[in-house]
């Protein structure tokens, strides 16, 4: 293994991280401030690709497309909280749960209802096409070093806003006490409401931006969205800066699994059975590492203090 | 006899009659959709030994429901084939040996996942059953011995003795016979000491261990019971389809397993029957009319859940009540 | 291999349309319309649906519903379709874990089983039975031709495929016909998204060819991917993966490929013509692989049915392996499994104008079959 | 002199910079009410969180009939006969008033793994739990849900609990919160009698049912026991009415 592999096989499970972690973030998010399990949360993010897929079809522009990417999914976010989410809250978890997987039924077949069965396509802008030298004579795609630094500034824009804003002391006051905030004088449902959104827009955002790496089509939130519950649970549900290393600590051991355990095994056993015990092995490594970490420590990493 | 008892009856009496019918007038299709319901109300009153009565919310029952489908036919192809399982010892095709040998494997599966499952709550139990469940998943779909992502046929279905279990009649009889005696159970263990003390444990936690009740060997046992139940119909679901995928151990399936105990209503005897006959009829019924069936489930759910939360039950026959 | 049935081919090649038939026949057919894979059941429906149209055959009944791709669900409805609808031949399902899960049940019921792709090798050799026929090809087909055109020009090729069955028949079947050596042979996750992984170490292999095997969705991430990672050794794969259903959302980046197919769209032939621009005028879009498949599949059966009794399984069986149509892909034939014994092509992706599609480059494979006919014993 | 059922001696607990529990010393003898009371914030409730166990004390020692439990968990002192009332929470609320009692009988029997026997049918369930509930006076409320239950009866409740549980002494935490003005002399009747089942080390409020019931006072402030002495004794040191009684009276 050369070093060039290796940094390339690094930042692509940066990559994978930061993607994770802008889902992961809205998850935590809203279940910080509101207390609330969203199954639906992988919709959200398939409702961004596909404005995103669509509007860049009508218009010849990506950049409009990432645009209706944030609007429209935090716009679904909105309307669904309104109609739904906020019957919720003060529900016990299995309600929630029910009730989100009942909007996975109804987002997945609705989006399927408006755009039929065939994939969209979406293509990169060509601002960010090809790929860029890397140190050790590699070469490595700009898009993809393009989201690595679009999930670093909206890290970084999220520590600034929960730090810095109004609407962050809100945030903070509603994760810490939701009896006191009402007291406080704010208004509630609508901080709840703009929470959701928040939270869509950023799913919506990372579905723009992997549907023009991958394929825009219904059922693709699914496994995003179970590996981003493994995030939020592996960081510690509630807490962004938990959300922020589980999700690089996922993309991370999840790439170097399927790279690595593959050449481990070739050292017992023939290739083809390597690469087949392998691929087996990688493909269940982190929920092996989530159930580890549960194991020693039941509440996540850096599970929040009030909870 | 309260009102609940009068609709738990009609409910079991019909699901007798509707397969006496169809045979009758020859439509055995509808003997195959009532054995179906029989196999998943089984598979969730399962569930709702840990779920209803234990508030173990397990996202992670398609894993054991997946380890009995599994047992069955590992268990049968060896039969078919002949060949030695492990240690020497050789598949068979008698359902009872299957049932034994399924109940045991996930009742095992059930105590190694539960014990470090049970260490968390809340939100992190639901995540880390899940989070089990598709272990096992990813280890199905890529260990390529039984099929893998194919998964596996079983050519013919499994004998019992004295019945002939490819008439579909008498195979749902079986598992007729398997449901009630499992709702039977059901009913004693909540209104036994053991019950007591897992609902308490339910109601409040904190409050059981101080009268002295450890909450956590209580939740394990019945996890291990409820993941045996399961399994069962795991083993009987694959005799059902004679076939077995990795798609019975998808979280798809862990959730649908917990839609049918809200359907028909959490914790009650009958509810994963009320549940899992409701849905049937809805996916066929639905699925009869128009291809977005699974848009019309979704808004049917969200309904049960946002406006019905005693679920079929509790709309028929009122408030749960407790001993 | 024996071509027992060559002389069967050269009988009368009367079309199947128009024919009047004495008895009807019952069809069901079980697709996925619903979730991800619903793309390739819609083409499968529609190409079936296009040939029993053009026959104007009113005794022909075909009943078609969703399996969701959940085999538990394609059971449930094969046996409602045996049982309560009393169909004569089940056909439709696109994957080879439900057809797995419904062919050889269906088939000890007595009813005929017509594949319009599955083609597990399970089925092919000792398990071949004489109600199930494949009208399709074999699933290893495609990968054995790509093995025979890599010879040609590569002399190290970095092979991969999803771990499941299908997966590892493909490099099977891939191996069996290429001679030269492997950089890698990599199993990847069913229904992974990303393949950042992957090509790093494509990058690094010193490959001089990448063979792919990535259906659906995984081949367009893949194809995307890679077309942006900076590597520049070819790609070729299996039709599948190449296929129409799939190209217009992979986008330039599937410029040049080659692939193989037993069926390309610009195939020289009236049948083949007739075909695509009636498809055309039919669904406005262009036909898929997976929609010549059951447009030939549904040829057999109205062929077979003019000439027999669909009840008279052992005269209506006889019918079927003459496989008496104008196929678009040319010559068709059964081999002794039931299997397609056919031409297989490697075909390149174009552009005509605006639109993305196969042409093709050579004739790979005259008269294919495969290589588990000699264990089928019928 | 007869050897305390409680003894705790020098506990501390600390929440970062705040010692909830500065260096407490307190017994309880056989036979006695000793009341624990102190302002709001003064540490009373984590302290009987380290007594049974919910919290865990930094150092000091608890020895409870003779043994040092300070390591044990909350169900194992629980089984050694250490009784804890709560100030608002139900053994299991949707229960029946006697299913929780037959819970509390069955945790003593230490028998809680029978799968099949109903346990309403169980008589040595049943009957004890009957005659405690009598003694509490609930006998006629047996079949009501405890959620159902009016606030000075599921207090009655708690007691019927620990009592079942053949506690060999009480923690009752604020017994008398929410009860009229008659719930709480029927319960200071009560508790006056239960002292001879067992000692009890009682939270209260409530100063006229200290003064009534307790043999003995503890005034807590700050995490630190001020005072220990007789009702008289209490209410005569001056320290007690500065930081306590002042501000109260």
């Amino acid at each position: 293994m050369t070093f060039a592999l290796a940094l390339e096989q690094l930042l692509n499970g940066l990559q994978l991280g930061v993607m994770l972690f802008l889902m992961a973030a809205g998850l935590t998010l809203i279940f910080g401030v509101m207390g609330l399990i969203n199954l639906a949360h992988g919709s959200l993010y398939m409702v961004g690709a596909f404005a995103c897929a669509t509007v860049a079809a009508w218009t010849g522009s990506f950049w409009l497309g990432l645009f209706a990417s944030l609007a429209c999914a935090a716009a679904a976010g909105a309307i669904v909280e309104l109609l739904v989410i906020r019957r919720l809250y003060d529900r016990d978890h299995l309600d929630q749960v029910l009730a989100t997987f009942a909007l996975i039924l109804i987002f997945s077949e609705g989006t399927r209802w408006m755009f039929g069965s065939f994939p969209l396509y979406l293509d990169i802008p060509p601002l960010l096409q090809g790929a860029v030298p890397l140190p050790g004579g590699t070469q490595y795609p700009l898009y993809r070093l393009a989201i690595i630094a679009a999930g670093a500034l909206v890290a970084f824009a999220l520590y600034l806003l929960i730090s810095r804003t109004r609407l962050g002391i809100r945030i903070r006051a509603g994760e810490s006490d939701r009896e006191m905030i009402g007291a406080l004088g704010v208004d509630i449902r609508t901080l709840y409401t703009v929470v959701f959104a928040l939270g869509a827009a950023l799913a919506g955002f990372a579905g723009a931006m992997v549907g023009a790496l991958q394929s825009v089509q219904v059922g693709m939130g699914e496994p995003v969205l179970i590996l981003a519950f493994v995030v939020i649970v592996i960081g510690g549900i509630g807490s962004i800066k938990g959300a922020l290393l589980g999700a690089l600590l996922v993309g991370v051991v999840d790439t170097m699994g399927r790279f690595l355990l593959p050449k481990l095994f070739v050292l017992f056993v023939p290739p083809s059975q390597a690469g087949m015990i392998g691929g087996a092995l990688a493909s269940m490594l982190i929920y092996i590492v989530m159930a580890l970490i549960l194991a020693v420590k039941p509440r996540g990493l850096f599970p929040p203090a009030h909870a | 006899m309260s009102r609940e008892t009068v609709v738990n009856f009609i409910l079991a009496a019909l699901l007798l009659a509707v397969p006496l019918l169809a045979n009758a007038v020859g439509q055995p299709f509808y003997i195959t959709l009532a054995t179906r319901i029989a196999i998943l109300a089984l598979a969730a009153t399962g569930l709702n030994l840990a779920l209803g009565l234990g508030g173990l919310v397990s996202f992670g029952h398609a894993a054991f429901f997946g380890i009995g489908g599994y047992a069955a036919g590992i268990l049968a192809t060896h039969g078919f084939s002949g060949e030695p399982l492990v240690f020497g010892l050789s598949g068979t095709n008698q359902m009872l040996v299957i049932w034994i040998v399924a109940a045991v494997t996930a009742g095992l599966a059930g105590l190694a996942i539960g014990a470090i499952s049970l260490r968390t709550s809340g939100v992190y139990f639901i995540m880390i059953t899940l989070a089990f469940a598709q272990m096992v998943y990813y280890f199905a779909v890529s260990w390529p011995a039984y099929g893998g992502e194919d998964g596996l046929s079983i050519l013919v279905r499994n004998q019992f003795p004295g019945v002939s279990t490819m008439r579909p009649l008498s195979f749902f009889l079986i598992c007729y016979v398997v449901l009630l005696a499992a709702i039977g159970l059901f009913a004693l263990i909540r209104a036994s000491r053991f019950g007591s003390a897992l609902q308490a444990a339910r109601q409040n936690p904190v409050r059981v261990a101080t009268v002295g009740i450890r909450p956590f060997r209580i939740r394990l046992t019945a996890f291990a019971i409820s993941a045996m139940m399961t399994a069962l119909a795991g083993a009987l679901f694959a005799d059902l389809n004679r076939f077995v995928s990795p798609s019975m151990l998808s979280w798809h399936m862990s959730g649908e397993l917990i839609v049918l105990i809200i359907l028909g209503g959490t914790g009650r005897l009958f509810g994963p029957l009320a549940g899992a006959a409701l849905y049937v009829i809805i996916e066929y019924a639905l699925g009869g009319i128009t291809e977005r069936w699974q848009f019309f489930l979704g808004l049917i759910l969200l309904g049960v859940v946002l406006f019905a939360r005693g679920g079929l039950l509790g709309f028929i026959a009122g408030k749960a009540r407790h001993g | 291999m024996k071509n027992l049935l060559s002389a069967a081919t050269l009988a009368l090649a009367v079309g199947a349309s128009g024919l009047a038939v004495a008895e009807p026949v019952k069809i069901g057919m079980i697709t996925t319309l619903s979730g991800g894979g619903a793309g390739l059941g819609v083409d499968t429906r529609d190409g079936f649906m296009l040939a029993i149209k053009q026959s104007g055959n009113k005794d022909i009944e075909v009943i078609t519903e969703d399996d969701g791709q959940k085999p538990e669900l394609a059971v449930q409805i094969a046996d409602k379709m045996i049982q309560s609808d009393q169909v004569d031949i089940l056909t439709g399902i696109v994957w080879s874990n439900l057809l797995m899960a419904v062919a050889p049940s269906a088939v000890a019921q007595g009813k005929f089983y017509v594949s319009t792709n599955a083609a597990p090798a399970a089925l092919a050799g000792a398990n071949c039975n004489p109600l199930y026929f494949n009208a399709a090809y074999q699933n290893d087909n495609l990968h054995e031709a790509m093995g025979e055109y890599a010879n040609k020009d590569y002399k190290k090729l970095f092979i991969m495929a999803p771990n499941y069955p299908a997966g590892k028949d493909s490099l099977t079947g891939f191996k069996r016909y290429f001679k030269g050596e492997l950089a890698a042979e990599v199993y990847t996750q069913v229904g992974q998204t990303d393949y950042a992984a992957e090509i790093a170490q494509i990058r690094a292999s010193g490959a001089d060819g990448v063979f792919a095997f990535l259906p659906g969705g995984m081949g367009i991430a893949f194809m995307k991917q890679y077309a942006q990672s900076g590597v520049n050794i070819p790609i070729m794969g299996p039709g599948f993966s190449f296929s129409q259903d799939v190209l217009p959302a992979i986008g330039d980046a599937a410029l040049g490929v080659k692939a193989s197919g037993q069926w390309v769209k610009d195939l020289d032939n009236e049948a083949n013509k007739k075909f695509v621009a009636d498809f055309q005028k039919e669904y406005n879009r262009l036909p898929s692989l997976y929609a010549v498949q059951a447009y030939d599949a549904a040829q057999l059966i109205l062929s077979a049915a003019a000439n027999a009794d669909v009840k008279d399984t052992e005269a209506f069986r006889a019918e079927l392996l003459k496989a008496d149509i104008k196929s678009p892909r040319g010559n068709f034939k059964f081999n002794t499994n039931q299997h397609p014994i056919q031409d297989i092509y490697v075909t390149e992706v174009t552009k005509e104008g605006d639109v993305l599609t196969n042409k093709t480059v050579e004739k790979i494979f005259t008269d294919h079959g495969d290589a588990y006919a000699k264990d089928c014993k019928m | 002199m007869v050897e305390p059922v409680l003894q705790i001696s020098d506990l501390v607990k600390s929440f970062g910079a705040l010692r909830a529990t500065d260096g407490v010393t307190l017994d309880l003898h056989p036979g006695e009410i000793h009341a624990l009371i102190g302002p709001n914030g003064a540490g009373k409730s984590t302290l009987i969180h380290q007594i049974c166990g919910t919290v865990r004390q930094d150092s000091g020692t608890i020895r409870f009939a003779g043994q040092d439990i300070g390591g044990l968990g909350v169900a194992e002192r629980a089984q050694r006969g250490l009784g804890r009332t709560f100030q608002v929470s139900s053994l299991a609320p949707e229960f029946s008033a006697l299913r929780n009692v037959m819970l509390a009988v069955q945790a003593k029997q230490g028998s809680s793994f029978r799968f099949f026997k109903p346990a309403m049918l169980d008589r040595s369930l049943t009957e004890p739990a009957m005659t405690v509930l009598d003694r509490v006076g609930l006998a006629e409320r047996a079949r009501i849900p405890a959620s159902e239950l009016s606030h000075g009866e599921r207090r009655q409740l708690e007691i019927a609990i620990a009592l079942a549980l053949g506690s060999r002494a009480f923690l009752l935490d604020e017994p008398m919160a929410g009860m009229g003005p008659e719930g709480s002399k029927t319960l200071t009747r009560f508790l006056d009698r239960l002292r001879q089942e067992a000692p009890i080390l009682l939270v209260e409020h409530d100063m006229d049912a200290v003064f009534a019931l307790a043999d003995r006072i503890s005034v807590l402030v700050y995490g630190r026991i001020i005072a220990t002495g007789t009702v008289e004794d209490i209410r005569r040191d001056p320290a007690v009415r500065s930081a306590y009684l002042g501000d109260h009276d």
